[in-house]
């Protein structure tokens, strides 16, 4: 059965390979069939895995298996939370390859399979990263899901915006990895290891009794660092919106869906099996390090995405608020906190990718993604507008959906006063795709003033003058544009209701993750109750804003934060060090005491 | 010298990271700010073969040197940074190609006046 | 511990530092001239290297130096042609100097090796060395005299 | 935020980060030290597999999983250079004007170009036993190729390279190093299991099993991969003019 | 002694690097970056790494400068061309 954990990256990796060489010959509809079965056959190679990985799956690569404890092999991990986000990633590239089917204008002259290999190549270094269980393994394919994610970020190379947000993109997270791999050179020189579980003990080991010391925190540091910046964490977020807002829709979709989430399974992979031991990093400073970061993300993130009208960057600003919680989630170091953010992982990629996929269909319906200028134009599409609608309140944690199950388990684990960061920051979030809603789709409130006098700095990410990324203007909705999101839409709240699915989910989260008693995941009162309150309070901030927006309307305070980001590359870097002190200065109390 | 040596290789490669960042962070012009990048790159390499150095080893390579003869230096950092090069020279040609792309686009590839992507 | 080592760090130290000093300082041309001789003074102390460590397996660096390095030159005369126009950088002084020490070193080493294969492939190195960097300068000064867009 | 405030960022940041990595360096082992557990254990195993160069049983053996994703690290980038540097709607090819070349550099070009692809195969089949492998030799071949550019003119580039079947060998010598890992799991082992042949004499070029063959592997890829690479970008810098009277106003 | 040498390569490198932030001229920074590929690839060699020695001279002497003066062929021509068509 292990032996068959390397063929999760292998096969898409391949196929992918089989497809640049024929693809000049392959008619597109043969390569983007090749492309979606082989997506799948990897879903229900990385399900069957799944459903046979208790215990967890161990496999060392090339038949390396250690020999007295040790071995010069890569390990890879089939564990419940690798395998789920495996067959997380597998299920959204099908449904975004299944979305993109027919649509985009002409791929490159002779290269007719270039976008669905690319595709492949994007999963099978995401499925890469997910089973890793070695910390340079982690690395290559942490560059390789970053590579092509560049790639495909800028691939509508007519368009100003697109190249530049993947340049962005492409700078910032090559720095991060570069930190990544400084850190990852220091923890071999103390303890001689990559496997992350040989790294951990190594680490206890040198410590002996007088705990952690400089050397480790700084590897903690710089490592979290290059994950951070993928997971988009205050303040390594910038480059995130500017290349959501401008990638393909299909590739939006698997950036927000899990690309940055597998950022944050990184940071609970790595916490757990390296630095948790007595060598590594006490818990009180992990937890204080991505609690601060997890509120602060969460905050910035969802004014910001409050503040919003280009649809696709009030969406990627709105996985970043998720992100925050998801940190916040890992960061209690609790069982139940890994449990209910892995639900809400499972159902923010569900949700999030059809809304993406809903604001796609606007895009290309319209040729604009602005929300002033569509309001009210989209009120014959209905069938969208309720997907919008609903995906809006799952957002904001709606029982019975997968996203209100794992936001309720979480609130439950962290507790105290951080649950107000849960409710405010999904009920802002939500409400601001809840406006959109009605606004769009509805033509609701009066049409906002496109300009107020003079144009601001922060009206040219509008969106209003995006290229539709079809050949022309789309006059209906083909059908598989309206399905996917329906399906993921339906597939995020099955797993949230079904009943089973999250004591399963939980129970291989558990196996897998940080020791501790934890009986079950399931729906309680306090937990529905809430979700009801943050899907409230939604509702009444988007109802507000559209009948009174002058209300609503960004304060002065708002204002610093939205200049902050600046586009411009420097700055993010700029950010990015500081972050990288950050992180060593909250996580430094542990070193000194 | 050889106190000062313990520690040299270590402190040469985080001088390299350190200015490479700096550069990034201030670049005026994008080419320069992948130069900069690559630079950064180079002190990944430096460290990580520094850490693998043993003192008085030879190359862990027996074509001309009978097995066990001389004690050598460690492989495996070898092996990362030969991966971590590759690495670095696509990385650098794929911001090279977006660019390229953003000159054609935008007119110009100096950071400060790429602002479209504000707020 | 054998001489060839001091030998090596001399040339190195003298090779290095010339050349970053002339490359990061000065006009376009002179840097030009710097790049090439990089290669035609840390060639030599690659392969003084090789004979300090009594590996012959390291004159591949120095084989692959000696290609590559001139080839590296090329792309800067045949890409910055337009600019080296006005200066047309020649720096033969240097060029015939670096040389030198190219030819020296290698000439020793070969008294030192003896007839063989070893010895076949450093003549080929110095060969590679001297003419490629005679080559690069000749391309430096003028040798691309109608770069149009091609 | 003005270059100023950056600028003060960076210092602070900067900073801050330079402390932790000097902090972290006084914490080293001293450099030049003698514990490697994993190096040592990677000498052993390579010596019992036959492999002289313990960097390429490393590479292509013991961590050979890390080089699938190097490999394929550089083919998704050389695709994605192929998507990003394609010709765009509005722009079209202008064939490039020849050039003109002093005739010692030409003939200089046109000796060396052969010499240099000969040592190019060289590294690459020598890898597993003296320094040098796939990578390192796969680069130089394609390196010298474009010694028709430099030292002669683009069209004369353009008759030696046809890129196309170029595009396809990289993907072909990516799938045949992929499709060598997965013998290993068909044929009962495992993925990328260095069981399949035998592992020679030692120092010779046949020894140590697969490694030659995903070593040629991806010799072949790189090489293929840098002259696709390499095609994109001159045809930009040479070919690709963007239509006149459409430039774009900044 | 055969420290020294070690010595003299990183203090190199260290120049190198701190050469090419400063050059910000992307064509001097690309002459600074060979150069600095080279004083590397002496670096690894003294650090007993000639395979990774081998494979920075690949890169570093002539990939690396080529492809960055082809962009900065792309990008001047393109400025050129367009001063032009304003005139």
């Amino acid at each position: 059965m292990h032996h068959l954990l390397p063929l999760l990256p292998a096969i898409p990796l391949l196929v992918a390979a089989v497809l640049v060489a024929g693809g000049r010959r392959l008619p597109r509809p043969a390569a983007e069939s090749l492309a979606s079965l082989t997506a799948a056959a990897t879903a229900a190679l990385a399900v069957f895995l799944l459903l046979h990985s208790s215990p967890p799956l161990v496999e060392w690569v090339g038949g390396w298996f250690p020999r007295h404890g040790e071995s010069v092999g890569i390990v890879l991990l089939g564990d419940g939370a690798s395998l789920g986000m495996a067959a997380l990633v597998s299920l959204l590239t099908l449904a975004a390859l299944a979305y993109s089917w027919h649509y985009f204008d002409e791929p490159p002259r002779g290269h007719a399979g270039s976008y669905p290999a690319m595709m492949l190549l994007f999963q099978g270094g995401m499925c890469g990263f997910a089973l890793a269980g070695d910390l340079f393994n982690a690395f290559v394919f942490f560059e390789l899901m970053g590579v092509v994610a560049y790639a495909l970020t800028g691939y509508r190379i007519d368009e100003a915006k697109a190249v530049q947000g993947a340049l962005s993109f492409a700078l910032v997270n090559s720095l991060g990895a570069y930190f990544m791999l400084m850190g990852i050179a220091l923890l071999y020189a103390r303890t001689g290891e990559l496997a992350m579980a040989k790294i951990g003990q190594g680490l206890d080991r040198a410590a002996g009794h007088h705990g952690p010391d400089v050397l480790v925190l700084a590897g903690f540091a710089l490592f979290l660092t290059g994950l951070l910046v993928k997971a988009a964490a205050v303040p390594f977020q910038f480059w995130l919106p500017d290349a959501h807002a401008v990638a393909p829709t299909p590739v939006c979709m698997l950036l927000s869906g899990v690309m940055v989430e597998l950022g944050v399974y990184g940071v609970w992979r790595v916490h757990g099996l390296v630095f948790a031991g007595p060598g590594g990093v006490p818990a009180a400073d992990a937890t204080r390090v991505l609690v601060v970061l997890g509120v602060l993300t969460a905050a910035v993130g969802s004014v910001m995405c409050w503040y919003q009208r280009h649809i696709k960057r009030l969406l990627a600003f709105s996985t970043i608020s998720h992100t925050g919680l998801f940190l916040l989630g890992i960061g209690v170091l609790r069982p139940e906190g890994d449990v209910g953010t892995a639900l809400y992982v499972l159902g923010h990629a569900g949700v999030k990718a059809a809304l993406f996929a809903c604001a796609g269909v606007l895009l290309d319906r319209y040729g604009t993604v602005d929300e002033f200028q569509l309001h009210g134009r989209a009120r014959r599409l209905r069938g969208v507008g309720v997907l919008f609608a609903v995906g809006a309140l799952a957002l904001a944690g709606l029982p019975p959906f997968a996203t209100g199950l794992g936001k309720a388990v979480s609130e439950e684990a962290v507790g105290g006063p951080l649950t107000v960061v849960y409710v405010l920051a999904s009920a802002l979030t939500g409400g601001a795709v809840l406006r959109v809603a009605a606004r769009v789709f509805l033509g609701l409130g009066r049409r906002p003033a496109a300009e107020d006098g003079q144009e601001r700095e922060e009206d040219k990410t509008s969106g209003g003058s995006e290229e539709p990324e079809t050949r022309q203007r789309l006059t209906g909705v083909p059908a598989t544009m309206r399905t996917v999101p329906a399906v993921l839409l339906a597939a995020a709240l099955l797993a949230g209701a079904v009943p089973g699915f999250a004591e399963a989910a939980g129970h291989a989260v558990e196996e897998s993750g940080s020791p501790g008693v934890f009986s079950s995941a399931h729906w309680t009162a306090s937990g529905v109750l809430l979700d009801l309150l943050s899907t409230l309070l939604a509702a009444v901030l988007a109802g507000v804003a559209v009948a009174r927006p002058g209300l609503l309307s960004a304060p002065g305070w708002a204002l610093p934060l939205r200049r902050l980001q600046s586009g411009h590359v420097g700055d993010y870097v700029a950010w990015l060090l500081l972050g990288t002190a950050l992180l060593g200065a909250l996580a430094l109390p542990g070193v000194l005491g | 010298m050889s106190s000062v040596l313990h520690v040299l290789p270590y402190l040469v490669a985080a001088w390299g990271f350190l200015a490479g960042c700096y550069g990034l962070a201030t670049s005026r012009n994008l080419i320069h700010a992948v130069g900069c990048l690559a630079g950064c790159q180079s002190a990944t390499y430096i460290l990580l073969l520094a850490v693998g150095y043993r003192d008085g080893g030879t190359a862990p390579v027996f074509s001309d040197i009978r097995p066990g003869s001389r004690p050598v230096v460690d492989p495996v950092v070898q092996a990362l940074t030969l991966t971590d090069i590759v690495v670095g020279a696509t990385v650098t040609a794929l911001l090279l190609a977006l660019t390229v792309q953003i000159a054609k686009r935008h007119g110009t590839v100096d950071p400060d006046e790429l602002r479209e992507l504000r707020g | 511990m054998n001489g060839w080592i001091p030998a090596a760090t001399v040339v190195l130290a003298g090779g290095l530092g010339t050349t970053l000093w002339g490359v990061s300082t000065g006009g376009l041309g002179r840097r030009v001239i710097a790049q090439n001789l990089s290669t035609a003074l840390v060639c030599p102390g690659l392969l003084l290297l090789a004979q300090g460590y009594g590996r012959t397996s390291y004159v591949d660096l120095a084989l692959l130096l000696a290609l590559l390095g001139p080839v590296g030159t090329l792309v800067f005369a045949r890409l910055l042609a337009d600019d080296l126009a006005e200066e047309n950088p020649a720096g033969w002084g240097p060029t015939w100097a670096a040389v030198t020490v190219g030819v020296v070193v290698v000439l020793v080493l070969c008294a030192v090796t003896g007839p063989g294969r070893a010895m076949v492939k450093l003549l080929i190195v110095g060969a590679l060395l001297i003419g490629g960097n005679l080559l690069a300068s000749r391309a430096l000064s003028g040798g691309f005299p109608g770069v149009g867009r091609g | 935020m003005t270059p100023r405030v950056r600028l003060w960022l960076v210092c602070l940041g900067g900073g801050g980060l330079a402390a932790l990595l000097v902090a972290a360096c006084l914490r080293l082992p001293a450099f030049g030290g003698l514990w490697h557990p994993y190096g040592d254990r990677a000498v052993r195993t390579s010596l019992a597999r036959h492999t002289a160069n313990t960097v390429a049983s490393v590479n292509f053996d013991q961590r050979a999983f890390d080089t699938m994703g190097e490999m394929t690290i550089l083919f998704g980038a050389v695709l994605g250079c192929v998507v990003l540097l394609r010709q765009a709607r509005d722009e079209h090819r202008d064939p490039p004007e020849p050039c003109e070349v002093v005739p010692p550099v030409r003939r200089y070009a046109l000796i060396v170009l052969p010499v240099a692809l000969v040592t190019g195969l060289y590294v690459i089949a020598h890898g597993q036993l003296s320094p040098g492998g796939g990578f390192q030799g796969g680069v130089v071949a394609a390196t010298s190729l474009h010694l028709m550019y430099l030292g002669a003119d683009y069209a004369a580039l353009e008759r030696i390279r046809p890129v196309e079947a170029y595009e396809v060998t990289d993907a072909l010598s990516a799938s045949a190093y992929l499709l060598l890992g997965l013998a290993g799991v068909l044929t009962g082992t495992a993925f990328l299991a260095n069981t399949l042949l035998p592992y020679g004499t030692f120092n010779t070029l046949s020894s140590g099993g697969t490694v030659p063959l995903l070593n040629a592997a991806i010799g072949v890829e790189v090489a293929c991969a840098v002259v696709v690479l390499l095609a994109r970008f001159l045809d930009q810098a040479v070919e690709i003019e963007e239509a006149k009277g459409e430039m774009s106003a900044p | 002694m055969a420290d020294a040498v070690i010595v003299v390569a990183l203090l190199a490198v260290a120049v190198a690097a701190t050469a090419a932030v400063v050059n910000r001229d992307p064509a001097r920074q690309a002459l600074v970056l060979a150069v600095l590929g080279t004083a590397l690839a002496v670096l690894f060699t003294v650090l007993q790494a000639p395979d990774v020695g081998l494979s920075q001279l690949a890169v570093g002497s002539a990939l690396t400068p080529l492809l960055i003066m082809l962009s900065v062929r792309k990008v001047r021509r393109r400025s050129a061309h367009g001063k032009d068509g304003t005139q």
